[in-house]
């Protein structure tokens, strides 16, 4: 059971974390459809954020509930993939190109983790897929039109979605490193080391309509002690994300909100 | 004149004028920008809640706030789209947003300071924009009255959500009690404010009394607001800070102070609390996504062309 | 006594504010001399909000600290004018030319403010303030040169100079707005209303040297129902730069540090 | 060769070397790069701590933090003044550190992810780097020398005050604690690589020994810096993350494990956890300080012009 709530930890918090960063967009984005777009796609994460907390409170126990993981935590005790967190825009660190990069990316690799998770032995994540995996379609589709547009756009376009994904590449292979927890759930969890072959061809088709190469050699990025952000070890930026997300909640405790 | 005669007559009749339908230039002209300034006053209005969405105190209130901005972004494309089928352009209404030409409600130059501020909005701001708008659902002109309808109904949600937050932080901590009050006593003035100065002093109502694009005086709007308000805020707890503010049984209404109107002036004229960082805001959104929607529109004009080319 | 401490509040909140916004540059700054001299100012600004905030907390009587004061207040309880809080640089609104705009007009401020003190009637602000006008005064000199060198510098340096002022301008006039706290405290505290004049005349005698003309008919920033920074009322980044200063030491309550 | 017999028996004699004294050019070129890699790494240094200021969970802790990242823009200063009396240009210098010609101490390409990193930095990474320093002391360069004189002596203040800062956390709640313990197992092995790779792999020592600006070998140094830290973890209360490490009688030594070289290579190659990071931070900052430095050169031009005039 400790395994089943560190396992939902970490992918509600890779869906909190996003749907963080993603509702950052909110008021600056390119147009209007698109502020509406990035925010019910924020929206759809922080919903499955939200049941996957439940259900890693549950699991565990201890009497915590979603707000007690999602703000009472430190930031060790976050499992997100430094993917969620990185800034890709709109503030330092990125812009739109670089955001539908990471959106493409991240819910490529998300919808065939929860394809094969709504087969879970654990009802309540089976559940979560299911409903997961119809959110995420659209959010990949999404992702994958606006890369098609920016690569096939203008030749600024071309270049700044170019260099989007090679912001985003890095990350890509903390995507299919399994932790410990994931393989000793075999039944519940799914090993993402599986995944590879099917988010590299969704990645390879939407770069071909887009008339992008795949990001060159990149060396993925590096990890601290061979630890990354399913072990709690993130990037400096990880701290003011949390800052910012939890400093209200724990200046005032007790506050019913 | 026949023309002139007929518009004036459905008018009159409190029927509906289409886009296919002849209308005085005035009309048509006034319209625009009215109901591009309540566009602009949603797009706008986006900004002071939208601040506190990375930072709200709980799961679920981040999602309600999140969703309640949103649909401000929705309510505004329906309004654009309305003064589009006045022949206007989205992109050129824009442009004058951004330029300070064209104003929005000035309730969105206050800044928001706390996370009661989100609840106060909700309840005293949106509140009073129902006020506003609900008239507005009979207006005369069909696409304006059709979008006010969708938009009065998601207010009045985002109304009771308000209410329901403060509701609960009214009953939470003494700090949090503090915190509403506190955000009450910033709010209610410029609340006040949103239904323009007093008639005495308010200009070109007129007209648009006669058009139906406006159905009630700022003074009727105001009395009714408050008489609605009042109760409401028996019922949380909180002190409206007015202290001429009484029940009149006389007039069955009540008795209320003024608000600073030479403070109103000041934040209708461009001077107030964040009028230049809500424009820079909008400003700098729009000029940092000028690339991609160059973009979008590149690559429409390749793909249309690929068909033409095709067929 | 109340009163004390609330105008050692006002004080030491303007130090402590101006520091932490001074502190941003660490590591950004144009040139390493730069950097060694910001740390410096921001040095000094947190070392008298520290004796500040100490008097304040003394003054209480209810067994609070600095840290208390500095890390467990809300934002509605800080006491800081709007000049020490807004964005000036390095990161959104502003540049270096911002910021040293800000702080010569801050400096020259506090300076006079700090000559009076001398004279108060409470021993420990009167030691403050001793001690204060000796760093404000390098902290004026050090800003007034940069806006000479700015402003007589290149085409490029002298328009950013001029946008630095404007930027700043509207939020002279709080400064020197008295509080009914200061006015109470006679004798002890300054009225700022009588500063303006000596705050001027600097401000003119630098202008001029740096062929700069005083920005022109710039409105005070506006007050939220008449309130500002003294009585609590900030701007909207306030609550940001709060977050980021006490999320860690709120995070771990009961913490010796 | 009157010349270079001279330098060379100046050196051998523990004598100082000054810049208006003949030198070998290879022994100018290997200074430059030494002292300037060295310049850098104070600069880059400011980062990781530097991240912590605005964050610092007291007011004591903040400006003891502010301080000390000053004190790093100071060494820095003093580092490239003495490449400077070698006929090194700081500008040059700059630019080839922002294009990643020249490295750094590969231990800053490590992030900053608690405050207990801070203790953690001073207590082992200012430790090691004082190990490696001292000797410098005794180099034969004088500026040099006397730089790392007055660098020692700084160094060893902040190693006192991040080892301070670790037994109060050590004194403070389990969380604290815990904090520490974390912060310790990922900086020990990074903080071994300090040294540099085993001396077997390492090249150049030879000659640099002989010119008395490298004074001991890698693993010597890495021997010292372990007998010196153990006793002072155990004082701590910490455990260090090497499950060979014990002390071994015969030797005197304490006998420990060897730090992952592969990982050594990958981040001196550029790819650690945050070199790009790093470099891009320092790039943008001089790019940003562009223009006012340009200013500050055409105002003291024009200052200059106008006191020739009136001469």
């Amino acid at each position: 059971r400790a395994d089943l709530s560190a396992y939902c930890l970490m992918l509600g918090d890779d869906a909190l974390v996003l749907a963080q960063r993603l509702a950052e967009w909110t008021s600056r984005a390119p147009e209007l459809e698109e502020d509406v777009a990035l925010a019910n796609i924020a929206l759809d994460l922080l919903g499955q954020a939200r049941m996957l907390l439940t259900r890693a409170a549950e699991a565990e126990g201890a009497g915590r509930d979603e707000d007690a993981l999602a703000f009472l935590r430190e930031e060790r005790e976050f499992r997100n993939v430094h993917l969620a967190e990185i800034e890709c825009g709109p503030f330092a660190g990125g812009d739109f190109a670089t955001t539908v990069a990471r959106l493409l990316v991240f819910s490529s690799w998300r919808l065939a983790q929860c394809s094969r998770l709504r087969a879970s032995a654990d009802p309540v994540l089976a559940a979560v897929a299911e409903k997961s995996v119809k959110e995420l379609a659209y959010h990949r589709d999404h992702a994958a039109q606006w890369v098609v547009r920016l690569g096939d756009g203008t030749g600024e376009s071309h270049r700044r979605m170019a260099a989007g994904l090679a912001r985003v590449w890095p990350y890509l292979d903390e995507l299919f490193t399994a932790h410990p927890v994931e393989l000793r759930l075999a039944g519940v969890a799914v090993d993402p080391a599986g995944l590879r072959a099917e988010v590299d061809g969704v990645l390879d088709e939407v770069l071909a309509a887009a008339r992008l190469a795949r990001p060159g050699d990149v060396p993925p990025a590096a990890r601290v002690n061979g630890l990354a952000g399913r072990d709690g070890v993130h990037t400096e930026v990880m701290g003011y994300l949390l800052a910012e997300m939890q400093h209200l909640h724990r200046s005032l405790p007790g506050a019913r909100w | 004149m026949d023309l002139e005669d007929r518009f004036e007559r459905t008018v009159a009749a409190e029927q509906r004028v289409e886009p296919r339908d002849w209308m005085p230039e005035g009309y048509r002209r006034t319209l625009i920008r009215q109901i591009a300034q309540h566009a602009h006053s949603e797009i706008i209005g986006m900004q002071p809640e939208g601040n506190w969405i990375s930072r709200a105190p709980s799961l679920r209130r981040k999602a309600i706030l999140l969703a309640k901005v949103q649909d401000e972004a929705g309510h505004g494309l329906y309004l654009y789209a309305a003064t589009e089928t006045l022949g206007a352009d989205r992109g050129d209404l824009t442009e004058k947003l951004i330029s300070g030409r064209q104003k929005y409600s000035s309730i969105f130059n206050y800044p928001t300071l706390s996370f009661a501020d989100v609840g106060v909005i909700g309840w005293l701001v949106d509140g009073a924009a129902i006020c506003n708008q609900v008239p507005l659902c009979r207006t005369s002109y069909g696409p304006y009255a059709r979008a006010m309808i969708r938009i009065c109904k998601e207010e009045s949600f985002h109304q009771r959500q308000g209410y329901e937050l403060l509701m609960t932080m009214m009953g939470g901590t003494d700090a949090q009690r503090a915190m509403v009050q506190e955000s009450v006593d910033r709010w209610w003035w410029p609340s006040l404010m949103m239904f323009g100065p007093p008639d005495a002093e308010s200009s070109n109502t007129e007209q648009s009394m006669k058009w139906r694009i406006k159905r009630n005086t700022n003074d009727e709007l105001r009395q009714k607001f408050v008489d609605m308000t009042v109760p409401q805020a028996g019922k949380l707890g909180v002190a409206l800070p007015d202290p001429e503010l009484r029940w009149n049984p006389d007039r069955g209404h009540h008795d209320f102070g003024q608000p600073d109107w030479d403070e109103f002036w000041r934040v209708v004229g461009g001077n107030g609390p964040a009028n230049e960082q809500r424009v820079a805001h909008r400003r700098k959104a729009h000029e940092d996504g000028e690339w991609v929607r160059a973009a979008a529109e590149a690559f429409s004009a390749k793909r249309a062309a690929a068909v033409e080319g095709a067929a």
